[in-house]
Protein backbone atom coordinates (compact mmCIF):
# COMPACT_ATOMS: atom_id res chain seq x y z
CA UNK A 1 0.00 0.00 0.00
CA UNK A 2 1.24 3.73 -0.96
CA UNK A 3 0.17 7.08 0.50
CA UNK A 4 2.49 9.81 -0.54
CA UNK A 5 2.11 13.69 0.03
CA UNK A 6 4.44 15.01 -2.82
CA UNK A 7 5.20 18.20 -4.32
CA UNK A 8 6.45 16.27 -7.46
CA UNK A 9 4.22 15.22 -10.73
CA UNK A 10 1.66 11.75 -9.49
CA UNK A 11 2.13 8.70 -11.32
CA UNK A 12 -1.06 6.32 -11.58
CA UNK A 13 0.59 3.73 -13.83
CA UNK A 14 3.14 3.44 -10.93
CA UNK A 15 -0.05 3.29 -8.45
CA UNK A 16 -1.97 1.11 -10.65
CA UNK A 17 1.03 -1.59 -10.66
CA UNK A 18 1.71 -0.88 -7.29
CA UNK A 19 -2.02 -2.52 -6.23
CA UNK A 20 -2.18 -4.86 -9.31
CA UNK A 21 -1.21 -8.92 -8.54
CA UNK A 22 -3.16 -11.86 -10.01
CA UNK A 23 -6.09 -12.06 -7.86
CA UNK A 24 -6.72 -8.46 -8.73
CA UNK A 25 -9.82 -8.81 -11.40
CA UNK A 26 -10.39 -5.10 -11.66
CA UNK A 27 -8.42 -1.56 -10.75
CA UNK A 28 -10.63 1.32 -10.59
CA UNK A 29 -8.79 4.57 -10.40
CA UNK A 30 -9.78 8.35 -9.83
CA UNK A 31 -7.72 11.53 -10.99
CA UNK A 32 -8.50 14.83 -9.52
CA UNK A 33 -7.12 17.42 -11.88
CA UNK A 34 -7.45 20.98 -11.93
CA UNK A 35 -10.27 22.70 -13.88
CA UNK A 36 -10.18 25.80 -15.45
CA UNK A 37 -13.36 27.38 -13.93
CA UNK A 38 -14.95 27.31 -10.72
CA UNK A 39 -17.84 29.06 -8.63
CA UNK A 40 -18.65 30.97 -12.25
CA UNK A 41 -15.08 31.83 -12.45
CA UNK A 42 -12.04 30.97 -14.63
CA UNK A 43 -9.29 29.78 -12.30
CA UNK A 44 -5.92 30.61 -13.42
CA UNK A 45 -3.89 28.05 -11.12
CA UNK A 46 -3.90 26.39 -7.29
CA UNK A 47 -2.03 26.38 -4.49
CA UNK A 48 -2.30 23.07 -2.02
CA UNK A 49 -1.15 22.71 1.27
CA UNK A 50 -0.93 19.65 3.15
CA UNK A 51 -0.03 18.55 6.79
CA UNK A 52 1.48 16.18 5.78
CA UNK A 53 3.04 14.47 8.99
CA UNK A 54 -0.57 13.97 9.17
CA UNK A 55 -2.02 13.53 5.92
CA UNK A 56 -0.34 10.71 5.10
CA UNK A 57 -1.58 8.61 8.55
CA UNK A 58 -5.00 9.68 7.73
CA UNK A 59 -4.67 8.32 3.57
CA UNK A 60 -3.01 5.24 5.19
CA UNK A 61 -6.42 4.57 7.99
CA UNK A 62 -8.79 5.08 4.53
CA UNK A 63 -6.56 2.36 3.41
CA UNK A 64 -7.09 0.52 6.02
CA UNK A 65 -10.70 1.07 6.49
CA UNK A 66 -10.73 0.20 2.94
CA UNK A 67 -9.32 -3.15 3.04
CA UNK A 68 -11.74 -4.12 6.03
CA UNK A 69 -14.80 -3.10 4.03
CA UNK A 70 -13.99 -4.57 1.10
CA UNK A 71 -11.71 -7.53 1.53
CA UNK A 72 -9.26 -8.64 -0.85
CA UNK A 73 -8.61 -4.92 -1.98
CA UNK A 74 -5.51 -3.23 -2.43
CA UNK A 75 -4.53 0.48 -1.91
CA UNK A 76 -2.91 3.39 -2.93
CA UNK A 77 -3.27 7.06 -3.00
CA UNK A 78 -0.93 10.36 -3.89
CA UNK A 79 -1.50 14.31 -3.04
CA UNK A 80 -0.34 16.30 -4.59
CA UNK A 81 1.13 20.11 -2.93
CA UNK A 82 2.34 23.32 -3.97
CA UNK A 83 1.57 25.25 -7.27
CA UNK A 84 -0.47 23.40 -9.32
CA UNK A 85 -1.60 24.52 -13.39
CA UNK A 86 -4.75 23.89 -14.97
CA UNK A 87 -4.78 20.26 -16.21
CA UNK A 88 -1.85 18.91 -13.99
CA UNK A 89 -3.44 15.60 -11.38
CA UNK A 90 -3.94 17.15 -8.00
CA UNK A 91 -4.93 13.67 -6.60
CA UNK A 92 -4.79 9.99 -7.26
CA UNK A 93 -7.19 6.93 -5.56
CA UNK A 94 -6.67 3.48 -6.90
CA UNK A 95 -8.24 0.38 -5.43
CA UNK A 96 -8.06 -3.05 -6.79
CA UNK A 97 -10.53 -5.96 -5.81
CA UNK A 98 -11.35 -9.11 -7.32
CA UNK A 99 -14.41 -7.62 -9.53
CA UNK A 100 -15.56 -4.67 -10.66
CA UNK A 101 -18.27 -3.82 -8.26
CA UNK A 102 -15.70 -3.61 -5.02
CA UNK A 103 -13.36 -2.00 -6.75
CA UNK A 104 -15.60 1.05 -7.91
CA UNK A 105 -17.02 1.15 -5.08
CA UNK A 106 -13.83 0.97 -2.55
CA UNK A 107 -12.13 3.77 -5.22
CA UNK A 108 -15.47 6.23 -4.45
CA UNK A 109 -15.90 5.90 -0.82
CA UNK A 110 -11.54 6.80 -0.71
CA UNK A 111 -12.06 9.50 -2.84
CA UNK A 112 -14.70 10.68 -0.70
CA UNK A 113 -13.61 9.84 2.56
CA UNK A 114 -9.86 11.39 1.38
CA UNK A 115 -12.07 14.66 0.47
CA UNK A 116 -13.63 14.79 3.49
CA UNK A 117 -10.76 13.94 6.20
CA UNK A 118 -7.36 14.14 4.93
CA UNK A 119 -5.31 17.85 6.16
CA UNK A 120 -4.67 19.17 2.76
CA UNK A 121 -6.04 22.83 1.88
CA UNK A 122 -6.99 24.38 -1.71
CA UNK A 123 -5.87 28.09 -2.65
CA UNK A 124 -8.06 28.97 -5.39
CA UNK A 125 -6.54 31.68 -7.75
CA UNK A 126 -9.04 32.96 -9.83
CA UNK A 127 -10.29 35.72 -11.97
CA UNK A 128 -12.45 37.41 -8.96
CA UNK A 129 -9.27 37.08 -6.54
CA UNK A 130 -7.53 34.21 -4.52
CA UNK A 131 -9.84 32.00 -1.95
CA UNK A 132 -9.33 29.22 0.19
CA UNK A 133 -12.46 26.62 -0.39
CA UNK A 134 -13.21 24.70 2.66
CA UNK A 135 -16.45 22.77 2.80
CA UNK A 136 -19.12 25.17 0.44
CA UNK A 137 -17.50 27.76 1.25
CA UNK A 138 -15.04 30.20 -0.83
CA UNK A 139 -12.62 32.80 1.68
CA UNK A 140 -11.09 35.25 0.41
CA UNK A 141 -7.09 35.42 0.89
CA UNK A 142 -6.36 38.43 3.33
CA UNK A 143 -3.12 39.12 1.87
CA UNK A 144 -2.61 37.33 -1.71
CA UNK B 1 0.54 26.84 42.10
CA UNK B 2 0.06 26.54 38.25
CA UNK B 3 2.98 24.84 36.58
CA UNK B 4 3.93 25.47 33.14
CA UNK B 5 4.07 23.29 30.28
CA UNK B 6 5.73 23.22 26.74
CA UNK B 7 3.45 22.35 23.32
CA UNK B 8 4.18 23.70 20.17
CA UNK B 9 1.19 24.97 17.99
CA UNK B 10 1.00 24.33 14.20
CA UNK B 11 -1.32 26.44 11.68
CA UNK B 12 -2.53 25.52 8.40
CA UNK B 13 -3.79 27.48 5.04
CA UNK B 14 -5.86 30.41 5.82
CA UNK B 15 -5.31 30.05 9.94
CA UNK B 16 -1.57 30.36 8.83
CA UNK B 17 -2.10 33.37 6.71
CA UNK B 18 -4.18 34.71 10.22
CA UNK B 19 -1.60 34.23 12.63
CA UNK B 20 1.02 35.09 10.41
CA UNK B 21 3.31 32.10 11.72
CA UNK B 22 3.42 28.87 10.64
CA UNK B 23 4.24 27.35 14.27
CA UNK B 24 5.21 28.69 17.37
CA UNK B 25 6.43 26.94 20.96
CA UNK B 26 3.84 27.92 23.63
CA UNK B 27 3.93 27.79 27.36
CA UNK B 28 -0.06 26.91 29.31
CA UNK B 29 -1.01 25.65 32.69
CA UNK B 30 -1.30 22.34 33.52
CA UNK B 31 -4.94 21.28 33.03
CA UNK B 32 -5.38 23.67 30.04
CA UNK B 33 -7.77 22.46 26.98
CA UNK B 34 -7.04 23.15 23.72
CA UNK B 35 -10.08 25.34 23.90
CA UNK B 36 -8.18 27.04 26.67
CA UNK B 37 -4.73 26.76 23.71
CA UNK B 38 -7.16 28.53 21.26
CA UNK B 39 -7.83 31.48 23.41
CA UNK B 40 -4.46 32.40 24.08
CA UNK B 41 -3.34 32.12 20.22
CA UNK B 42 -6.35 34.34 19.72
CA UNK B 43 -5.30 37.13 22.14
CA UNK B 44 -1.57 37.05 20.78
CA UNK B 45 -2.78 36.67 16.97
CA UNK B 46 -5.86 39.02 16.42
CA UNK B 47 -6.52 38.19 13.12
CA UNK B 48 -7.29 34.65 13.90
CA UNK B 49 -10.29 32.78 12.96
CA UNK B 50 -13.24 34.21 15.79
CA UNK B 51 -15.75 31.54 15.34
CA UNK B 52 -13.91 28.41 16.98
CA UNK B 53 -16.78 26.42 15.81
CA UNK B 54 -15.19 26.42 12.02
CA UNK B 55 -11.80 25.52 13.25
CA UNK B 56 -10.77 21.56 13.67
CA UNK B 57 -8.07 20.87 16.32
CA UNK B 58 -5.40 17.89 15.86
CA UNK B 59 -3.55 16.49 18.84
CA UNK B 60 0.00 15.21 17.77
CA UNK B 61 -1.53 14.56 14.53
CA UNK B 62 -5.19 13.38 15.32
CA UNK B 63 -8.19 15.25 15.47
CA UNK B 64 -9.27 15.45 19.12
CA UNK B 65 -12.66 17.72 20.72
CA UNK B 66 -11.45 20.93 22.24
CA UNK B 67 -12.12 19.60 25.63
CA UNK B 68 -9.11 17.55 25.43
CA UNK B 69 -5.93 18.60 27.59
CA UNK B 70 -2.82 19.10 26.65
CA UNK B 71 0.42 17.69 27.78
CA UNK B 72 4.23 18.87 27.64
CA UNK B 73 5.44 18.20 24.50
CA UNK B 74 2.41 17.89 22.86
CA UNK B 75 2.16 18.79 19.21
CA UNK B 76 -1.54 21.10 18.34
CA UNK B 77 -2.75 21.92 15.36
CA UNK B 78 -5.63 24.20 14.65
CA UNK B 79 -6.52 24.14 10.76
CA UNK B 80 -9.72 25.14 8.26
CA UNK B 81 -12.31 22.94 6.95
CA UNK B 82 -11.21 20.87 4.43
CA UNK B 83 -12.19 21.08 0.82
CA UNK B 84 -14.79 18.19 1.05
CA UNK B 85 -15.54 20.01 4.47
CA UNK B 86 -15.04 17.46 7.49
CA UNK B 87 -17.02 14.26 8.16
CA UNK B 88 -16.63 12.02 10.92
CA UNK B 89 -16.00 9.55 8.39
CA UNK B 90 -13.00 7.77 9.81
CA UNK C 1 -14.48 10.04 -27.85
CA UNK C 2 -12.47 6.46 -29.02
CA UNK C 3 -14.62 3.44 -29.05
CA UNK C 4 -11.82 0.09 -29.73
CA UNK C 5 -12.09 -3.48 -29.69
CA UNK C 6 -8.60 -4.45 -30.58
CA UNK C 7 -6.39 -7.92 -30.63
CA UNK C 8 -3.40 -5.27 -29.00
CA UNK C 9 -2.68 -4.27 -25.71
CA UNK C 10 -4.82 -1.38 -24.14
CA UNK C 11 -3.09 1.92 -23.40
CA UNK C 12 -5.41 3.53 -20.44
CA UNK C 13 -2.80 6.51 -20.57
CA UNK C 14 -4.02 7.38 -23.80
CA UNK C 15 -7.02 7.04 -23.42
CA UNK C 16 -7.12 9.50 -20.20
CA UNK C 17 -4.76 12.00 -22.30
CA UNK C 18 -8.29 11.84 -25.27
CA UNK C 19 -10.74 12.42 -22.56
CA UNK C 20 -8.72 14.90 -20.79
CA UNK C 21 -9.79 19.06 -21.06
CA UNK C 22 -9.67 21.78 -19.26
CA UNK C 23 -13.00 21.83 -18.37
CA UNK C 24 -12.24 18.41 -16.50
CA UNK C 25 -12.07 18.25 -12.70
CA UNK C 26 -11.91 14.39 -12.48
CA UNK C 27 -10.98 11.39 -14.80
CA UNK C 28 -12.73 7.74 -13.45
CA UNK C 29 -10.96 4.81 -15.56
CA UNK C 30 -12.00 1.52 -14.73
CA UNK C 31 -9.52 -1.71 -15.95
CA UNK C 32 -10.73 -4.86 -15.94
CA UNK C 33 -7.54 -7.55 -15.69
CA UNK C 34 -7.39 -11.35 -16.53
CA UNK C 35 -7.46 -13.20 -12.94
CA UNK C 36 -5.93 -16.25 -11.92
CA UNK C 37 -8.74 -17.55 -10.39
CA UNK C 38 -12.98 -18.25 -11.01
CA UNK C 39 -15.66 -19.95 -9.96
CA UNK C 40 -13.14 -22.06 -7.31
CA UNK C 41 -11.27 -23.15 -10.23
CA UNK C 42 -7.01 -21.41 -10.91
CA UNK C 43 -7.43 -19.77 -14.78
CA UNK C 44 -4.39 -20.56 -17.07
CA UNK C 45 -5.85 -18.12 -19.38
CA UNK C 46 -8.85 -16.45 -21.31
CA UNK C 47 -9.93 -15.82 -24.62
CA UNK C 48 -12.10 -13.07 -25.57
CA UNK C 49 -13.75 -13.24 -29.13
CA UNK C 50 -16.17 -10.10 -30.24
CA UNK C 51 -18.72 -9.63 -33.16
CA UNK C 52 -16.52 -6.49 -33.94
CA UNK C 53 -18.59 -4.64 -36.52
CA UNK C 54 -21.36 -4.03 -33.90
CA UNK C 55 -19.24 -4.13 -30.39
CA UNK C 56 -17.85 -0.79 -31.53
CA UNK C 57 -21.07 0.90 -32.45
CA UNK C 58 -22.43 -0.55 -29.05
CA UNK C 59 -19.64 1.33 -27.24
CA UNK C 60 -21.11 4.33 -29.25
CA UNK C 61 -24.42 3.85 -27.74
CA UNK C 62 -23.35 3.84 -24.63
CA UNK C 63 -20.99 6.82 -24.72
CA UNK C 64 -23.63 8.85 -26.69
CA UNK C 65 -26.12 8.20 -23.28
CA UNK C 66 -22.90 8.67 -21.08
CA UNK C 67 -23.17 12.24 -22.36
CA UNK C 68 -26.78 12.69 -22.38
CA UNK C 69 -27.45 11.28 -18.61
CA UNK C 70 -24.28 13.19 -17.19
CA UNK C 71 -23.48 16.80 -19.52
CA UNK C 72 -19.90 17.57 -20.04
CA UNK C 73 -18.60 13.80 -19.50
CA UNK C 74 -15.94 12.64 -22.08
CA UNK C 75 -16.14 8.79 -23.27
CA UNK C 76 -13.27 6.31 -24.10
CA UNK C 77 -13.70 2.60 -24.46
CA UNK C 78 -11.89 -0.55 -25.13
CA UNK C 79 -11.61 -4.26 -25.23
CA UNK C 80 -9.43 -6.50 -25.94
CA UNK C 81 -9.81 -9.42 -27.93
CA UNK C 82 -8.13 -12.50 -28.42
CA UNK C 83 -5.98 -14.35 -26.61
CA UNK C 84 -4.87 -12.85 -22.64
CA UNK C 85 -2.73 -13.92 -19.97
CA UNK C 86 -3.43 -13.20 -16.78
CA UNK C 87 -2.37 -10.06 -15.47
CA UNK C 88 -3.46 -8.53 -18.68
CA UNK C 89 -5.97 -5.71 -19.34
CA UNK C 90 -9.39 -6.98 -21.14
CA UNK C 91 -11.08 -3.78 -21.02
CA UNK C 92 -11.02 -0.33 -20.29
CA UNK C 93 -13.70 2.29 -19.42
CA UNK C 94 -12.43 6.09 -19.06
CA UNK C 95 -14.92 9.14 -18.45
CA UNK C 96 -13.78 12.52 -17.66
CA UNK C 97 -16.65 15.02 -16.51
CA UNK C 98 -16.28 18.50 -14.35
CA UNK C 99 -16.83 16.62 -11.08
CA UNK C 100 -15.91 14.20 -9.09
CA UNK C 101 -19.25 12.29 -8.60
CA UNK C 102 -20.47 12.34 -12.29
CA UNK C 103 -16.74 10.66 -13.32
CA UNK C 104 -17.34 7.91 -10.97
CA UNK C 105 -21.29 6.82 -11.56
CA UNK C 106 -20.66 7.59 -15.13
CA UNK C 107 -17.27 5.26 -15.30
CA UNK C 108 -19.55 3.07 -13.20
CA UNK C 109 -22.90 2.41 -15.20
CA UNK C 110 -20.74 2.71 -18.48
CA UNK C 111 -18.74 -0.28 -17.77
CA UNK C 112 -21.81 -2.23 -15.87
CA UNK C 113 -23.72 -1.59 -19.56
CA UNK C 114 -20.62 -2.65 -21.60
CA UNK C 115 -20.76 -5.86 -19.48
CA UNK C 116 -24.28 -6.28 -20.11
CA UNK C 117 -25.00 -5.35 -23.87
CA UNK C 118 -21.66 -5.09 -26.06
CA UNK C 119 -21.36 -8.54 -28.06
CA UNK C 120 -18.02 -9.60 -26.93
CA UNK C 121 -17.30 -13.13 -25.18
CA UNK C 122 -15.34 -14.65 -22.77
CA UNK C 123 -13.91 -18.07 -23.04
CA UNK C 124 -12.09 -19.31 -19.56
CA UNK C 125 -9.33 -21.81 -19.76
CA UNK C 126 -9.17 -23.23 -15.97
CA UNK C 127 -8.11 -26.04 -14.05
CA UNK C 128 -11.44 -27.79 -14.69
CA UNK C 129 -11.80 -27.46 -18.34
CA UNK C 130 -12.90 -24.56 -20.93
CA UNK C 131 -15.52 -22.96 -20.49
CA UNK C 132 -18.07 -20.44 -22.36
CA UNK C 133 -18.77 -17.61 -19.85
CA UNK C 134 -22.43 -16.54 -20.14
CA UNK C 135 -23.64 -14.23 -17.14
CA UNK C 136 -23.81 -16.63 -14.33
CA UNK C 137 -23.37 -19.65 -16.71
CA UNK C 138 -20.45 -21.19 -17.25
CA UNK C 139 -21.07 -23.55 -20.45
CA UNK C 140 -18.52 -26.37 -21.05
CA UNK C 141 -16.70 -25.96 -24.74
CA UNK C 142 -17.57 -29.06 -26.20
CA UNK C 143 -14.39 -29.24 -28.42
CA UNK C 144 -11.61 -27.35 -26.92
CA UNK D 1 -45.65 -18.41 -55.01
CA UNK D 2 -42.96 -18.08 -52.00
CA UNK D 3 -40.07 -15.71 -53.06
CA UNK D 4 -36.72 -16.55 -52.03
CA UNK D 5 -34.11 -14.02 -50.52
CA UNK D 6 -30.80 -14.42 -49.70
CA UNK D 7 -29.27 -13.24 -45.84
CA UNK D 8 -26.19 -14.11 -44.10
CA UNK D 9 -26.16 -15.48 -41.09
CA UNK D 10 -23.31 -15.35 -38.10
CA UNK D 11 -22.67 -17.27 -35.57
CA UNK D 12 -20.29 -16.61 -32.52
CA UNK D 13 -19.14 -17.94 -29.31
CA UNK D 14 -20.26 -21.02 -27.94
CA UNK D 15 -23.28 -20.86 -31.23
CA UNK D 16 -20.36 -20.37 -33.87
CA UNK D 17 -18.99 -23.87 -32.31
CA UNK D 18 -22.10 -25.38 -32.20
CA UNK D 19 -22.86 -24.51 -35.69
CA UNK D 20 -19.58 -25.19 -37.09
CA UNK D 21 -19.51 -22.65 -38.88
CA UNK D 22 -18.63 -18.74 -38.53
CA UNK D 23 -21.30 -17.94 -41.41
CA UNK D 24 -22.83 -18.73 -44.32
CA UNK D 25 -25.23 -17.45 -46.82
CA UNK D 26 -28.90 -18.80 -46.53
CA UNK D 27 -31.85 -18.44 -48.71
CA UNK D 28 -35.03 -18.04 -46.93
CA UNK D 29 -38.57 -17.79 -48.50
CA UNK D 30 -39.93 -14.25 -47.97
CA UNK D 31 -42.09 -13.38 -45.12
CA UNK D 32 -39.57 -15.39 -42.81
CA UNK D 33 -39.26 -14.12 -39.30
CA UNK D 34 -35.52 -14.52 -37.49
CA UNK D 35 -37.06 -17.11 -35.41
CA UNK D 36 -37.88 -19.08 -38.69
CA UNK D 37 -34.18 -18.32 -39.90
CA UNK D 38 -32.88 -19.89 -36.76
CA UNK D 39 -35.09 -23.12 -37.01
CA UNK D 40 -33.65 -23.31 -40.63
CA UNK D 41 -30.21 -23.28 -39.27
CA UNK D 42 -30.99 -25.72 -36.24
CA UNK D 43 -32.22 -28.07 -39.25
CA UNK D 44 -28.78 -27.86 -40.72
CA UNK D 45 -26.90 -27.29 -37.56
CA UNK D 46 -28.36 -30.26 -35.08
CA UNK D 47 -25.98 -29.66 -32.28
CA UNK D 48 -27.04 -25.61 -32.46
CA UNK D 49 -28.40 -24.66 -29.06
CA UNK D 50 -32.09 -25.79 -28.62
CA UNK D 51 -33.09 -23.16 -26.68
CA UNK D 52 -33.65 -20.22 -28.56
CA UNK D 53 -35.06 -18.17 -25.56
CA UNK D 54 -30.94 -18.00 -24.30
CA UNK D 55 -30.32 -16.91 -27.86
CA UNK D 56 -30.12 -12.95 -28.62
CA UNK D 57 -30.37 -12.16 -32.21
CA UNK D 58 -29.39 -8.96 -34.18
CA UNK D 59 -30.15 -7.88 -37.85
CA UNK D 60 -27.71 -5.61 -39.42
CA UNK D 61 -25.97 -5.07 -36.06
CA UNK D 62 -29.18 -4.38 -34.26
CA UNK D 63 -30.74 -6.08 -31.41
CA UNK D 64 -33.81 -6.91 -32.28
CA UNK D 65 -36.81 -9.44 -31.02
CA UNK D 66 -37.80 -12.76 -33.06
CA UNK D 67 -40.51 -11.73 -34.83
CA UNK D 68 -38.80 -9.68 -36.72
CA UNK D 69 -38.73 -10.25 -40.50
CA UNK D 70 -35.63 -10.63 -42.81
CA UNK D 71 -35.10 -8.59 -45.63
CA UNK D 72 -32.85 -9.43 -48.91
CA UNK D 73 -29.39 -8.95 -47.88
CA UNK D 74 -29.86 -8.82 -45.11
CA UNK D 75 -26.83 -9.59 -42.02
CA UNK D 76 -28.05 -11.81 -39.04
CA UNK D 77 -26.09 -13.02 -36.28
CA UNK D 78 -26.97 -15.27 -33.28
CA UNK D 79 -25.03 -14.84 -30.38
CA UNK D 80 -24.86 -16.13 -26.88
CA UNK D 81 -25.26 -13.98 -23.53
CA UNK D 82 -22.38 -11.82 -22.81
CA UNK D 83 -20.48 -12.12 -19.94
CA UNK D 84 -22.22 -9.49 -18.49
CA UNK D 85 -25.55 -11.73 -18.85
CA UNK D 86 -27.78 -9.41 -21.34
CA UNK D 87 -30.17 -6.61 -20.16
CA UNK D 88 -32.28 -4.01 -22.19
CA UNK D 89 -30.02 -1.06 -20.36
CA UNK D 90 -29.95 0.35 -24.04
Amino acid sequence: MRYDVTTGPIDAREMEAAVAHPGAGAICTFTGIVRDNSRGQSVTHLDYEAYAEMAVPQMRKIGDEIKQRWPGARVAMAHRTGHLEVGETSVVVCVSAPHREEAIAACKWGIDTLKDSVPIWKKEHAADGSYWIEGDAAKPVASP
Amino acid sequence: MAVAIGIRVRYFARLREQAGVENEALQVTVGSTLADVYDATRASHPALEPDRASVRVALNQEFVDWATKVSDGDEIAFVPPVSGGFTDAL
